[in-house]
């Protein structure tokens, strides 16, 4: 999972199948938790990513280990594509010790430090300037890249962030995956611009990428390659704006437009753009169905191991005022 | 399936009155009373427009009340409580929805250092009058970042009036003071898992200006003070100790801030113990602003028993084991035994004598 | 105090004496503060506005009583741009309870209900989101208008700020003092643009003042004219940003180029731009003096009514956790 | 003229030892060793470069260890601190400082959602080793938003470690430990009014784990704990009242969190008396989880008197009357008085019992 590869995409071949596989790992993976949820075996509010899977599946597909990664209450994708077990992910939402927190996270904190992946962070907008700190820990060629959604560009420290990396031309990639909506408030309610111009206006390099190409994993991968060479580089920090829509509810399994907190127009946007279907089409037929079995194996199995990793359950007698450093040292899951 | 999982329904543990009523339709009620009682009231916070209207508190209240007085918000609680602060000085009523505590975190600047200090800084010649409304949740592996109580944190500062409502009953009569007579800017902390709760709710605007702790149960054997949904906590133990003989007085704290300590010293003269139960981190928490506040008032000698907190450990929250992590009636019933015994022999969960 | 007409300056006639009016008391009252805080009889950080009151002069010209404003730190020249009484503000300065905040504030803490200003605050970047909220409450044709300094446009509220006067379309007049320092640490260490360019990239109007304008309280008062009345007239936000020059140390009196903590320019930049020299030499020789020695009269008649007033002097014995109202209604000096 | 006032010099209450040094040059001392000793140590904050240096404890950083290491930042807490915990999950050791608590309202976010949760909402399996520095300072009208000490606000956000270091060999010490060897975030509340207090400092690189509160005098009628600037009031009244026959025990805490009671709860066994002396506000601070944390230790029956606090008032800092509003070693000293008085005569300043 997760190609790390940076020739342009192609229709087939090893880099196209290597994208595609990943798009459909995540898609894979987040109709299993869609399949369970509704048997309350995953007690953690998730948050995800379907119809918004080629923008961690194009941008982490340019990035390899060394290069530090962070991202927010919706992570999954960012977890999966950036070479995730999925395993591990699941796990983590069953509250297993196996899980990548070791079930202290649920699905909003998710980490992967062998593949680079800091952490996840449920505060909209708080980790931007960590990306920035991140960005100054990395040895070049190294890069740190954020993941997050066009509601933290809402925040303040959004400007904050562009401009540090600006003034110290910091190798850090903001990647914002616009879908027009933090929860059920629209942008018109929140925004008088897009967030890409706030970066334009720190001088920072932007690119804005409308749905059809966000919604196109191999486009996307295109389109980023150059410019995220220049990052690493050392041209400085890049933005770029991912047009994009989700599928589902903000947060749990419910068709939310169906439910009647978002207007139609958001189900059709995403009939059209569906990333799945986008790139089955730009697809092979035979090879896109024997990776999507491929997957479909394969999220079984790491169900089942996810499943088998023995449930978290963790001991509080510390005294008032003690070291925080106690509970999870009893548990040991956390050393 | 669940939405950040059910809201758990409570026992009856209060009384129902003539007019019972959940939590969430109090405090829906208190909105829609103050936004039709006074013209200079607003609302506004993160999601109070859309079709889940902050846990169905402010549903449908920008359509009855229009869009100039009921809005959404960026996402980005610095402006927003910015403006509220500068609507206020401005001669307007805000009152504005933090739906997490977690949240109340980015905006503490304008918050602590804005809201709470501005008539001090200017000597009293200006008021700022501000319901700042926001709910503490748990559960559902809600994790770190989005299960915190922050009540304590508030009332340490200076220029802050802090409501911890437990009664459905308080739920409206605090949210109405706040938002139509108080003169200062008032925190009112709300807990999710007190959604379901009912008890009698007063019809119509009767706004209920701060006031004392009020006992819920009484009891000589024991004083447990709960602080917010602690005090469900004290009254499901209250009644679990009773079968054992044990005589449990149950006291809603309500206010922080102003504190009156008063009438728990006197319950505690009386009793000679004293357990607080919290929704907050214990170490530097509301309880042990109660149990300090109480020791200074209450001469050693009536003490039966040292006093004693059940609170959160000091640990963030984790998404998984809520279980072991939360303490609940039998913690707190626990603890009240363990403080029967004699001398010598007690333990506790959370907290530790020596 | 505090001339309020809309037409354009002129080098003589009643509006340019007006502006000079202003303009020669903040100085008058700042030098007097200069002159007595050796000897320690007011014990509060004072944050002069030597150099910069054409600013405060020009757009407060444009304002009125019905327009609420609100500052920072440094806002004496605020104070007294916008009609108050210079007596009022010294007492605050001495800890009298006849101040303008009761003594409570000290220099950085101004009020003057009677003209509009709802207060100041110390903490850099607060009174921005402040000001939006004070937009939303004026009743039109009346403005807000929030005077800052561009270490205030570094934190992220700047942005938020921007963002919502921006897509509400209300009546703020942010007006940045851009004296390219925040206390010792200039612009270069800190900004990877100015703060104009965050403005506008939130399709705020925006007006660049350079220096030579800036300095120049006649012609920033004209520049200023037509943009506040449209602001007025409902067509939204607008920003000004002018570049000034500090003559002072960031706090107290001392010289701090001599000392050491900035360079030798910036003293250059002010006796370049000394806003009482531009203005002087734009108006007749007869008029300026005539109005200085009525200002220093009139500073030392303030002066002599501040001293006279009583001293606060507080009582604290509110119980724990008790409400705060207690404690000032004690002492009176507050209700 | 002063820039805000001058910082007071402290009688020599301290043991010089053979290297005495003022606590502001401990601090020094530590950074210069810190950026010495571990190439992954950085120094930032504002005004860390300019030529006021921090207070002086970071002059000359930047052209010693150079522009990558110690550098001046934007007027902006949030970036500040992210940037601060960013360099630490990517490997390196940031110091970075707040030059006033005040403003470390503004990054609450990043310190309390974010550096005090990391560790633990990934389980454990990453460290988030951090230094923070901030001073609380007092006087010369700072007013309201520059006068607060908010170390108690810190202490109860679980995970972080808070220090208040009082005498310069911890000062040094403890930022030394923090910097070099810590695995959490570690905040180190210093005070402007300490700069000048002097005290005995091992030369070299000698980090201090943090450890239990240190008692800086014996005596057998009354123990008094003093956080932070605290203890130089509480050290202070101790010598007066040695004149009145009175032998107090003068307690320093060190560390808020951990929080080492057992040494508290011991003195007060012995002198059935506390008074807790704190910087920061009275209600809901630090004062009342040392009371609340020794009444839980200490039998009743040990306590001559109840407890006591001395702290701010409930008020923010007013720009006038410093003199009546700051506690001093006088209402120290009256407190114990007043607490050595037969019962029913005694009244105070700050709390009163009723
Ligand atoms: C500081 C803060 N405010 C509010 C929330 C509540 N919240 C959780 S997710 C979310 C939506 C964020 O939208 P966006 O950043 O666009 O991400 P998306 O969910 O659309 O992927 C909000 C407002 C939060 N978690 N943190
Ligand atoms: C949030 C915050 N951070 C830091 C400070 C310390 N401080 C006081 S004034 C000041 C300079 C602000 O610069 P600017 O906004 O440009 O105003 P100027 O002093 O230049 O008029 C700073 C950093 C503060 N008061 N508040
Ligand atoms: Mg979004
Ligand atoms: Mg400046």
């Amino acid at each position: 999972m997760g190609e790390k590869a940076g020739q342009p995409a192609a229709e087939a071949g090893p880099l196209a199948e290597g994208l595609y596989r990943t798009l459909s790992l995540i898609r894979h993976v987040e109709r299993k938790i869609v399949e369970v949820y509704a048997s309350d075996v995953m007690q953690t509010p998730v948050h995800l990513s379907i119809g918004q899977e080629a923008i961690p599946t194009a941008f982490c597909a340019h990035l390899n280990d060394d290069d530090l990664k962070i991202g927010t209450h919706r992570s999954h994708g960012l977890f999966l594509a950036n070479g995730g077990d999925p395993a591990a992910l699941l796990a983590e939402l069953l509250g297993r010790r196996t899980g990548c927190s070791g079930g202290w996270g649920g699905s909003m904190h998710v980490i992967d430090l062998a593949h680079g992946l800091v952490g996840t962070s449920s505060i909209v907008g708080g980790v931007l300037p960590i990306a920035v700190g991140l960005a100054m820990a990395v040895a070049s060629p190294a890069v740190a890249a954020v993941y997050f959604g066009d509601g933290a560009a809402d925040q303040g420290v959004f400007a904050e962030s562009l401009n540090f990396a600006a003034l110290k031309r910091l190798p850090v990639l903001f990647v914002c995956a616009n879908n027009r909506y933090s929860v059920y408030t629209p942008a018109g309610q929140r925004r008088a611009v897009p967030p890409a111009e706030v970066a334009k206006a720190f001088a920072v390099r932007t690119i804005e990428a409308p749905i059809e190409v966000s919604s196109d994993v191999f486009a996307l991968h295109e389109l980023l390659a150059d410019p995220i060479a220049e990052v690493r580089a050392a041209a400085g920090p890049l933005m770029v704006e991912c047009h994009t829509v989700r599928a589902l509810d903000h947060n749990g399994t419910r068709d939310d437009v169906a439910a009647g907190f978002r207007p139609q127009v958001e189900r059709e946007l995403f009939e059209a753009y569906d990333p799945m279907k986008v790139a089955r089409c730009r697809m092979p037929a035979e090879a896109a169905d024997r990776i999507d079995a491929e997957n479909v194996r394969a999220v079984e199995a790491a169900y089942a191991r996810a499943l088998a990793g023995a449930e978290t359950v963790l001991a509080f007698d510390a005294p008032a005022g003690a070291a925080e450093a106690g509970p999870w040292r009893k548990d040991g899951a956390g050393e | 399936m669940s939405n950040w999982g059910t809201t758990p329904t409570l026992p009856e543990i209060l009384p129902l009155g003539e007019r019972p009523l959940a939590y969430s339709q109090a405090v829906f009620e208190a909105m829609e009373t103050a936004l039709a009682a006074d013209e200079r009231t607003r609302l506004f916070g993160e999601g109070v427009t859309d079709k889940a209207g902050t846990y169905g508190t402010t549903r449908e209240m920008a359509e009855r009340f229009g869009p100039d007085r009921v809005f959404d918000v960026p996402t980005a609680e610095q402006i927003i409580t910015g403006l509220a602060i500068g609507m206020s000085l401005g001669g307007l009523r805000p009152i504005v929805i933090h739906p997490r505590n977690d949240f109340l975190l980015v905006a503490m600047d304008q918050i602590a250092n804005h809201a709470a200090k501005w008539k001090a800084m200017f000597g009293g010649a200006i008021r700022l009058p501000l319901t700042i409304r926001s709910v503490s949740c748990r559960g559902w592996g809600s994790a770190a970042q989005h299960s915190q109580a922050l009540h304590a944190t508030m009332a340490h500062m200076p220029g802050l009036m802090v409501a911890t409502p437990f009664t459905p009953g308080d739920a409206k009569g605090i949210a109405l003071w706040a938002a139509l007579e108080a003169e200062e800017p008032v925190m009112i902390m709300e807990h999710k898992w007190l959604w379901n709760l009912r008890g009698h709710v007063p019809a119509g605007c009767g706004p209920t200006p701060p006031a004392g702790p009020q006992v819920l149960r009484r009891g000589d054997d024991v004083t447990i003070v709960g602080i917010s949904y602690g005090a469900a906590d004290a009254l499901i133990a209250a009644e679990a100790l009773a079968a054992d003989g044990i005589a449990a007085e149950v006291i809603d704290l309500r206010w922080l801030k102003p504190l009156d300590v008063a009438p728990i010293a006197e319950s505690v003269r009386r009793t000679g113990r004293l357990v607080v139960v919290d929704t907050g981190h214990v170490s530097y928490g509301a309880a042990a602003e109660i149990v300090a506040a109480t020791a200074e008032r209450v001469s050693p000698s009536a003490m039966k028993a040292a006093p004693a907190r059940v609170a959160l450990p000091d640990v963030p929250a984790p998404a998984c084991s809520e279980k072991t992590y939360y303490p609940g009636p039998k913690t707190v019933a626990d603890r009240v035994r363990s403080m029967l015994r004699p001398a010598g022999t007690r333990g506790g969960r959370v907290t530790t004598p020596d």
